[in-house]
């Protein structure tokens, strides 16, 4: 018999070690994973490298975890963000490295991670700084710069509903990037809203099979952020 | 001297939208497009974080957390929407399917170079988001800006002083004071605010400017 | 408004001109888009390219495809099944080109021509007599050879449900190839045994969103094929 | 000569596999391995045509040509299952999450290579399916196959002489005769048909083995 669910939070996160490489879920707010990360926080586990879209809303989640000083280096696309305040700090002050990375080639890199891809040639980004020193190639005279996978030894996602074979689905655009960084970690950990019986979930609607899944975590109150308006992407 | 309004070149941009096509309006001005879509076509939104048919904002009291655009603001889902991930949603932009994203700028080049993403200001945080992949991803890629900064400068320039965002990528540029195609053989002026001449508009730009 | 629904299969392929390179989805039999391919025959193209995991079962679909000596080359990785004898004959003669590919490498070119990668490093295949004069690379302690996007000018492919958008949802196994295949035509003509009422199809299971989908032709009865125990992958 | 039954053969693979584990069973004898997964177990089945939690065949009379499995045989599927496309099946493959994968083949190497999709013989049409990406792609890649050719030559090599399927990609090797583990120090007999000694073994096989 399989079950991945775990009673708690605590116990979800428990063997996270010091200077792992963890994917977080969410674009914003949206599948953010704030109780896995409160978890975190609490549990202790410094000099992490974090892979998120963002740096921070406010002080909650991840912006908390940033002010904790757990985070060695963040990987992200737009850490700077009406209310990226810790972040803002942390990297002025020099105590946060960041390695910034276009949107589609966070996606695509992660994505390549979970898939065996030993690397690609992007489109995006060439020409620009962000290319600056990375291999490039012509192919049928469109030019592309070379990307390399992001693995993670973690991921802690959020999703609505998952079976104790760890299959998920997810809520409107909560869904982001749950599903790549699932397929890209090591271990994944997933806090869903409920957990539902075995054969309730349609098979056809599945969108992160139970194989990309370790753990699940039901949360049933987690929706205690709010949308942040005004903010970019 | 006469210039478009931001609804005036919301609605012009509106206007050259068909029916049937699929449009991402960046963050900012563009985002003023969707007020003026044709209300006798259907134009479906992309949002990148994962929403294709993408509505209107929600009545207030009504908003959800999980439904949000790329600005993060709520928003709703049309009849006809669908759900995607993120690898899947920018695999959608480079693939290039969508038929046309409306970008602001800090400027554009004549050879339809585009900088919005980073000043370049020492010290200043980068943050790039998904421009360059909307910027290399639609088939047509149309600007909306001013054409001058607060300073007076033309924002269409020879080559871009600011870091870019992509090379060779703008395919129209709507200013406060015209619309311009960026073609192979240059810029063409293909409207212009009433009273402004062909050539005041050069001179303040700059640039070379066809008709 | 928009209404990709087309009246008839023979309208929805009429434009198929000689030499095109044309995908068609399906896995043996199951997705295999028959009425849009016995409407290709009829209308007479020739010289075509075709993409498919196999090369056809029987005389039917594919099969009869080729027996009318429409094809010029196929692309498949898996074209010897036990009723595969008009490929066979055609094969042995000379008169068809093949293009074998591990099939993982036929879906992960596939994917790449709809998403914008302008090619990739996979590990399948190295040291292979499939990847000879390829260009490879070790990446992390590990082989790899570089594949290309593989596009098409159309693909063909069965679904169970759209809409008038063109958003698609299939039906168990016969989803395959459909979804890379429809992102990765320049037009992507579909048949569904049902086409529905916009807003029918829950935004959270629609499989392949319309932005991929050109036309779509209602063909209630399309299961007049039988499952083919016994053939291999 | 004593030889274990092929249903011996697939029953002992089967006590092998973990509870929990996600396998991909190939076509051919690996097939048989499906009967005899210890029913205290929950061990979940992969296809590569898109769909893990595979069940048995159906009842005579409820086949779904629409669910099949990579030998295009009618299949069921569990509750828990999941449908996928086949980007996303192979990249469930090459990505490394299959625990186990079971295949039929020609030739084992004394390193680990694996000869299973093409006899070379000259006119022979090619084919070769997922084979390849199955082969690299699992973390434990278990062959079964009769331990000699029906000429009486060894299936194991000291090199492959047929096509390649994969380099050093085959963990272990249950034969009719004996379950050889390859390792980074060569072959290693973890176990041995009654009857049959490891110098007999050995002799047979024409390659170094060891306890």
């Amino acid at each position: 018999m399989i079950d991945k669910t775990v009673g708690t939070a605590a116990a979800a996160v428990a063997d996270i070690g010091d200077g792992a490489t963890v994917m977080i879920g969410g674009f914003g707010t949206a599948g953010m994973p704030s109780e896995l990360i409160d978890a975190l926080i609490d549990q202790g586990a410094r000099g992490l490298t974090i892979v998120n879209n963002n740096a921070g809303n406010g002080e909650v989640g991840l912006a908390a975890l940033l002010k904790a000083k757990r985070v060695r280096k963040i990987i992200c696309s737009f850490p700077r963000q009406t209310d990226s305040y810790v972040f803002d700090a942390l990297y002025h002050a020099g105590e946060i490295e960041l390695e910034l990375v276009p949107q589609g080639n966070l996606a695509e890199r992660i994505r390549a991670a979970g898939s065996g891809i030993g690397a690609f040639f992007t489109p995006t980004g060439y020409g620009t700084l962000l290319a600056e020193g990375k291999e490039t190639r012509e192919i049928n005279g469109r030019n592309y710069v070379l990307e390399y996978p992001i693995e993670a030894d973690f991921a802690l996602i959020k999703a609505q509903h998952a079976d104790r074979w760890g299959n998920l689905v997810y809520r409107k655009t909560a869904r982001n990037f749950g599903p790549i960084m699932a397929a890209a970690a090591k271990c994944t950990i997933v806090q869903v809203r409920e957990v539902v019986n075995l054969g309730d979930l349609d098979p056809e609607a599945v969108v992160t099979p139970g194989i990309y899944v370790r753990r699940v975590v039901e949360i049933p109150m987690a929706a205690k952020f709010v949308a942040q308006p005004g903010a970019a992407a | 001297m006469n210039r478009f309004t931001r609804e005036q070149m919301a609605a012009r941009v509106g206007r050259d939208i068909p029916n049937g096509a699929y449009v991402n309006l960046g963050i900012g001005l563009p985002t003023l497009v969707a007020n003026h879509l044709p209300r006798d076509r259907e134009i479906i939104l992309h949002t990148e974080n994962g929403l294709l048919g993408m509505g209107p904002a929600p009545e207030p009291g009504a908003e959800d957390p999980d439904l949000i655009n790329a600005g993060k603001q709520p928003v709703t889902a049309l009849a006809g929407a669908a759900f995607f991930h993120h690898a899947d949603s920018f695999g959608m932009m480079r693939g290039g399917h969508l038929d046309c994203c409306v970008l602001g700028a800090f400027q554009v080049s004549v050879g339809g170079d585009l900088a919005n993403w980073h000043t370049g200001t020492p010290g200043a945080i980068p943050a790039v988001g998904g421009a360059m992949d909307l910027a290399i991803g639609a088939k047509s890629v149309y600007v909306m800006m001013d054409h001058l900064t607060k300073k007076g400068e033309s924002k269409i320039v020879e080559r871009c002083t600011y870091p870019v965002t992509g090379l060779k990528c703008v395919n129209r540029i709507y200013t406060d004071l015209a619309v311009i195609d960026v073609t192979a053989k240059g810029l063409r002026v293909i409207d212009i605010v009433d009273g402004l001449s062909l050539a005041e508009l050069t001179r303040i730009s700059g640039v070379e400017l066809k008709d």
